[in-house]
């Protein structure tokens, strides 16, 4: 399979604080990947970096054999790099419909027209509901969204990444907050992702990340300590480390 | 569309021939002013003018009641100016409109007349060009230029050579600016330079400086009445231009009476030209100040603006008597062409050409009197001024 | 050299005005995040209880001044009970609205009992004499402004910083239900602070009265300066006003000395470079 | 919810027939309204008509703070560009009613992109501060450029010719009121249509949220920038009505006591749904024209009064009072179904 997407030697430094050290990865097509690592470790000042909300310091990101590196952040979402948000940004007044139907007119390059009409439009509307439906969000389509419950928001949240058919998709938390009955909604719309997009997935609830990952990476101190597969994470000594480290230290000391 | 039109042709006269009032039936005189906001001051002296003179003259001319009606227009906007021209004409139905203390606002209201057979009498607006605008408009104020041009002959007299102006950057600063070079120049001095300054300037000690750079003798100054004035003339005192033996010449409008507490020892001295003063010696003014004073409320509020009211509704009144309660603006008009009488602020008449007045002119110096208070104190009379605007034109 | 000099001074004198008026919105926008455009009608009415007190009763000036800032914090208070409360933490334009309205109402009222003249506030005879400064002489009072600024400023910094007030203001501030949660009793510190602002608001009326003249329609007349003059140091910060203040009145008293008809355009070509380069202001806190 | 889970489609048209209907039907009551006015107040057509050039521009701030979430205490700026480009060419021989309406729009287009070009540099209340800053630079410019606008003499003598050639421009103001009413219909129908265009929902998003409009692959900058286009055009039309129907043009069309008077309506109506604008225009002026007319002296007091009242009452404007009521009826309708 062809690499797909690339970073190199991502470093960020906010004043002398580097939250962001030296960090390499690459996707292929079809590739599951899962983000890990302690609180601060770094994990959404990453997404923030590849997606193009922060820029680096050093290093670079290259998606599809391109630099995307001094690209904005629109610029890259135009050529498929996607993120979902770790809390949920949607327009609370709009229903979950009106959110798909933007994301792909938008896609479409026709979401600045004037001359069209928004509601009532049938070319598109056909993708909205398959959207809609593989998420399980057609009974509440009409809903506004402050009206619906955080998990469906959740699933919104995936949806619309979704409708701008990303190539690389970066999924920051996408259970996070969700009540435990609701994860298994959430789930299952990431079972049904398409099987040739590149997914790299932050999380905490580690047994969503082993259900899900075909890989996993540890993000420590804002430096990656391991690369490889979910069963050999545990038994990794750096990351026994960086996550129990301390009550490690804490036992020597006593 | 020809029925059309053909209806709106009948309705149209209908109303026209309603609005034709029969015999001693209530006359309405529409006024408008600024009653409220920044220049309330101004249009509560319009009310003080109108009120004096229907107390001292009766309510009614040839039987016919009069009858006011306020409206208030803030500041300058002449769209306002011509809903609420309009709106008095077609639906209250007044036969005269007066009052008007902005120039845009009576360029506003000039298309209407003709149309609506209804005189202007403007009680303040004090620019050169509204008379040209519409042949029913009377003018019972004064001209910026007209009260200005008197001072650059003062000027010389007193020794003057050199002077600097400054003054507003608006259309009546431009105007004394204009008027004044122009006379002063005629008279042999020189504008050494002129400053115009914005309208919102509150701070004048960097414009002082400038007065003090320049090398002129005299300052001649023009801001409109108010707060500005205030900062202009304090700052003049304080920046020691005042103790330097520069002297001050401006139009009458910056040391306006109601002004004058508020400028207290800081304007003794000044020497303005105007067409009147609340201290005017004379029987017809001491009437008037006292009614005027009834009306306002405090001697202290009283100022210019109430005088043009006064003449103004005495014009009105003319134009009544000659008309009979008709709706005639020509005839009313003509009526009051050439007209002349004493009025509070010395003998004035409507020139017949130009339908603006013809007044003595004042030089007043800004004085102390016995009560304690200052006054403006006239001190030299330049009788029967015409509009030097309009008289070139 | 002696002009540049002169006009340095001018503009030191207009600068620490412009912060003595503006300082107290400054508190209210950044610290309560109120947009109080009522801001001036607070400080007319101290004004005219300024000048009541020292022209219709004969009282000192100093006397004047308390009783102007008393005053007005009394007034205050019921406004700040009835109507201010239901904004905090409201949609600016909505408070745009409320405190609009209230302005409109101050106008009126203020013009239906003062009527609509200006109401000077006599100044001790100290204040009146030209001081002589060795090359020009300049007004007593605005020495005697420029003192007042800077004590407002040092007091102010003072009491945020360095007292347990300011640790309880700053705290409510920058998040009210944690404060609330610690034992701060935030209505408290929230109604001080309004009437701090206020009292502010009240001395930079009376104080200022020589440069921004009290009549009836002072605060919306000046409405506009106070708003530009606030953003500009970053709301909140006193720092920042200072200055915004010095620099906006250097601009705006050179501006007018050297190119007065261009004045305008100066000043505000001024602001709009600031924000372009600041855009929170000079010394703005994060939004 | 099972039959619209199955034919989604059909729901679709019928969400979007519902949408139609509606504003087919708020257009009609605003021209209904428009004409009662016409018969109820014949004589006061110079203020329907004033009513309707300032409606204008409050519709114009609708669509840069309702829709785009920027707020603008400079809004006059693009409505006298408009009464001054109009007025100018009318004194200059342009005298044809439509083509002064359309100088108008073009003049405050330019002028909004001008606007839309520095004010979006920054944010909060910096913004608020540039357009006020651009406003008073508009103001002063207008003022020192005399010898086209008359400063502040205002801009006089324009003869508007009649309009198709047929209908005056007189006193009674009718023809100035039903021309700027037919203007109004197709200006709010057409701003009915742009805000219900994809572009008029991403400027929704945008307002809302700017961020996640980036995330999803849009430019903020341009979208906001072609609605002060647009918003400018609006104005400009407005300004250009006002010039036409008073046949001059004053400073006070280009004041910040203009916009901040027109940002104070459509608070007052309540923003974003350009019904706002409407409502809170006629209120205001309404109000004003009568407190004023009772007493022109103490008038300010009652409208201060008014604006602390509603705000105390309806926090959300007086058209969120109404769509709260009609809201509550529109759920238990969809209860029902």
């Amino acid at each position: 399979m062809s690499e797909l997407f690339r970073v190199e030697g991502l470093t960020k430094s906010f004043g002398g604080l580097a939250v962001s050290r030296n960090i390499s990865l690459a996707m292929q097509e079809g590739d599951r990947i899962a983000l890990i690592g302690p609180n601060g470790a770094g994990k959404t000042t990453f997404v923030n970096l590849v997606t193009g909300q922060l820029q680096p310091s050093a290093g670079q990101v290259v998606l599809n054999g391109e630099d995307v590196t001094r690209l904005g952040a629109v610029q890259r979402v135009r050529r498929g790099l996607v993120r979902t948000f770790q809390v949920t940004r949607l327009f609370s007044d709009m229903t979950p419909e009106e959110h798909v139907t933007l994301t792909v007119l938008q896609r479409e390059g026709r979401a600045t027209r004037i001359l069209s009409r928004f509601h009532g439009n049938s070319e598109v509307a056909g993708e909205v509901e398959t959207i809609l439906s593989t998420l399980g969000l057609l009974e509440v389509a009409r809903r506004r969204v402050r009206e619906i419950a955080y998990g469906q928001q959740r699933l919104l949240e995936i949806g619309i990444a979704l409708a701008l058919r990303p190539k690389v998709l970066l999924l920051d938390e996408p259970a996070a907050g969700v009540p435990s009955s609701e994860t298994p909604r959430i789930e299952h719309a990431l079972e049904r992702l398409p099987k040739t997009l590149a997914v790299l997935m932050i999380e905490h609830d580690m047994d969503l990340v082993f259900r899900f990952a075909r890989r996993v990476a540890v993000l420590a101190a804002g430096e990656i300590i391991f690369q490889g597969l979910p069963s050999e994470v545990a038994a990794n000594e750096k990351v026994r480390e960086a996550y129990l480290g301390n009550y490690a230290h804490a036992r020597s000391v006593a | 569309m020809k029925v059309a039109k053909k209806i709106l042709g009948v309705a149209v006269g209908a109303l026209l021939l309603g609005s034709v009032p029969a015999m001693a039936e209530t006359i309405k005189v529409g006024i408008i002013g600024p009653f409220s906001g920044p220049f309330a001051l101004q249009g509560k002296n319009f009310q003080a003018g109108v009120e004096a003179y229907m107390a001292l003259n009766g309510k009614s001319v040839k039987g016919h009641e009069i009858e006011v009606i306020y409206r208030d227009l803030p500041a300058a906007n002449p769209a306002q100016s011509r809903a609420l021209a309009q709106e008095l004409i077609v639906k209250d139905k007044v036969q005269y409109l007066g009052g008007v203390y902005f120039t845009p606002d009576a360029m506003a209201i000039t298309p209407l007349l003709k149309q609506a057979n209804t005189p202007l009498v403007i009680f303040n607006a004090a620019t050169s060009a509204i008379m040209t605008q519409s042949p029913f408009v009377v003018r019972t104020s004064f001209t910026t230029a007209q009260t200005t041009t008197p001072l650059g002959k003062i000027a010389v007299e007193r020794g003057v050579k050199k002077v600097i102006s400054a003054v507003s950057d608006y259309g009546p600063g431009v105007d004394a600016e204009n008027a004044f070079k122009k006379a002063f120049e005629a008279a042999g001095g020189k504008v050494v330079e002129a400053v115009r300054m914005p309208l919102n300037t509150t701070d004048f000690s960097p414009i002082m400086q400038r007065v003090r750079d320049s090398g002129a003798e005299a300052v001649f100054a023009f801001l409109p009445s108010g707060p500005t004035t205030l900062g202009f003339v304090k700052a003049y005192n304080e920046t020691g231009l005042k103790q330097a033996g520069i002297k001050f010449f401006a139009p009458g409008d910056l040391t306006q009476e109601s002004d004058l507490p508020a400028l207290g020892d800081a304007a003794l001295g000044l020497l303005t030209t105007f067409h009147y003063s609340v201290s005017h010696d004379s029987p017809e003014n001491k009437r008037f100040v006292e009614a005027a004073t009834k009306a306002i409320g405090s001697v202290e509020q009283l100022s210019f603006p109430a005088v043009g009211a006064f003449d103004g509704m005495h014009v009105i009144y003319k134009m009544i008597e000659a008309t009979d309660g008709k709706q005639d603006a020509q005839k009313a008009v003509d009526a009051v062409k050439g007209m002349a009488w004493t009025s509070p602020r010395g003998p004035v008449s409507i020139d017949a050409e130009t339908r603006h007045i013809t007044e003595n002119i004042y030089l007043r110096e800004v004085a102390k009197g016995p009560d304690g208070k200052t006054y403006n104190k006239e001190i030299q009379t330049f009788p029967n001024q015409k509009d030097p605007g309009l008289a070139t034109q | 050299m002696q002009t540049a000099l002169s006009i340095a001074i001018d503009a030191f004198a207009y600068g620490m005005a412009l912060f003595i008026i503006c300082i107290g919105l400054s508190l209210t926008m950044g610290l309560m995040r109120v947009v109080n455009l009522a801001h001036g009608a607070f400080a007319m009415i101290a004004g005219y209880i300024a000048s009541y007190a020292a022209r219709d009763l004969g009282l000192g000036y100093a006397v004047a001044i308390f009783l102007a800032i008393i005053g007005t914090i009394v007034i205050s208070i019921p406004l700040e009970r009835l109507l201010y409360r239901r904004i905090y933490g409201s949609p600016e334009l909505t408070q745009v609205l409320m405190t609009i309205g209230i302005t409109f109402c101050v106008i009126g009222i203020t013009n239906y009992f003062f009527g609509p003249t200006l109401k000077t506030i006599p100044l001790p005879g100290s204040l009146t004499q030209p001081v002589d400064v060795g090359f020009r002489t300049i007004a007593g009072h605005r020495l005697f402004v420029v003192a007042c600024g800077l004590v407002v400023a040092g007091g102010l910094w003072f009491l945020i910083e360095r007292t347990s007030f300011g640790i309880k203001l700053r705290a409510t501030v920058d998040n009210a239900a944690m404060a609330d949660a610690l034992g701060v009793r935030t209505q408290v510190v929230y109604a001080i602070s309004f009437a701090i602002a206020i009292g502010l608001a009240a001395l930079g009326g009376v104080v200022g009265a020589e440069f921004l003249p009290i009549e009836p329609y002072y605060a919306l007349r000046y409405m506009v300066t106070f708003l530009v003059v606030v953003s500009v140091g970053g709301a909140g910060s006193i720092l920042g006003a200072v200055v915004a203040c010095l620099l906006l009145g250097a601009v705006d008293t050179t501006g007018r000395y050297l190119m007065p008809e261009f004045g305008n355009f100066f000043f505000y070509a001024a602001v709009i470079a600031i924000v372009c380069v600041f855009p929170r202001g000079f010394f703005g806190r994060a939004q | 919810m099972q039959v619209a889970a199955q034919t989604p489609e059909i729901a679709t048209s019928s969400s979007a027939g519902y949408r139609w209907a509606r504003d087919a039907v708020g257009v009609t009551l605003i021209l209904a309204a428009g004409l009662a006015g016409y018969w109820l107040f014949p004589d006061n057509l110079a203020l329907l008509t004033r009513v309707i050039a300032v409606a204008l521009l409050v519709l114009s701030i609708d669509l840069v703070t309702g829709y785009g979430g920027v707020a603008t205490l400079g809004q006059a700026a693009l409505f006298g560009a408009g009464a001054y480009a109009a007025g100018i060419a009318c004194v200059n021989g342009v005298t044809e009613p439509l083509t002064l309406i359309l100088i108008g729009a073009v003049a405050g287009a330019v002028a909004g992109l001008f606007m839309g070009t520095i004010m979006l540099r920054a944010h909060g209340l910096a913004q608020l501060v540039l357009s006020i800053a651009i406003v008073q630079l508009f103001h002063e410019a207008a003022n020192k450029a005399s010898a086209y606008t008359g400063g502040s003499d205002g801009l006089a003598g324009l003869m508007v010719s009649p309009l198709f050639g047929a209908f005056e421009f007189d006193l009674w103001g009718r023809t100035a009121y039903l021309f700027g009413l037919a203007l109004l219909i197709v200006v709010f129908a057409s701003l009915r249509f742009i805000v219900s265009s994809p572009f008029g929902m991403l400027c929704r998003g945008i307002k809302e949220d700017p961020v996640r409009i980036r995330a999803m692959g849009a430019f903020v900058f341009p979208v906001l920038l072609k609605m002060f286009v647009i918003s400018g055009a609006v104005a400009g039309i407005g300004g250009a009505l006002a010039a036409i129907s008073t046949q001059v043009v004053g400073l006070d069309s280009v004041s910040f006591e203009l916009s901040a008077n027109a940002l104070v309506m459509l608070v007052l109506g309540g923003l974003g749904t350009l019904y706002g604008a409407l409502v809170g225009t006629v209120i205001f002026m309404g109000f004003e024209h009568v407190v004023s007319a009772i007493n022109p002296f103490h008038w300010m007091t009652m409208v201060g009064a008014l604006l602390i009242g509603v705000v105390l009452a309806a926090p959300g404007g007086l058209s969120g009072l109404l769509d709260r009521m009609s809201g509550i009826s529109r759920r238990r309708k969809e209860k029902r179904t």
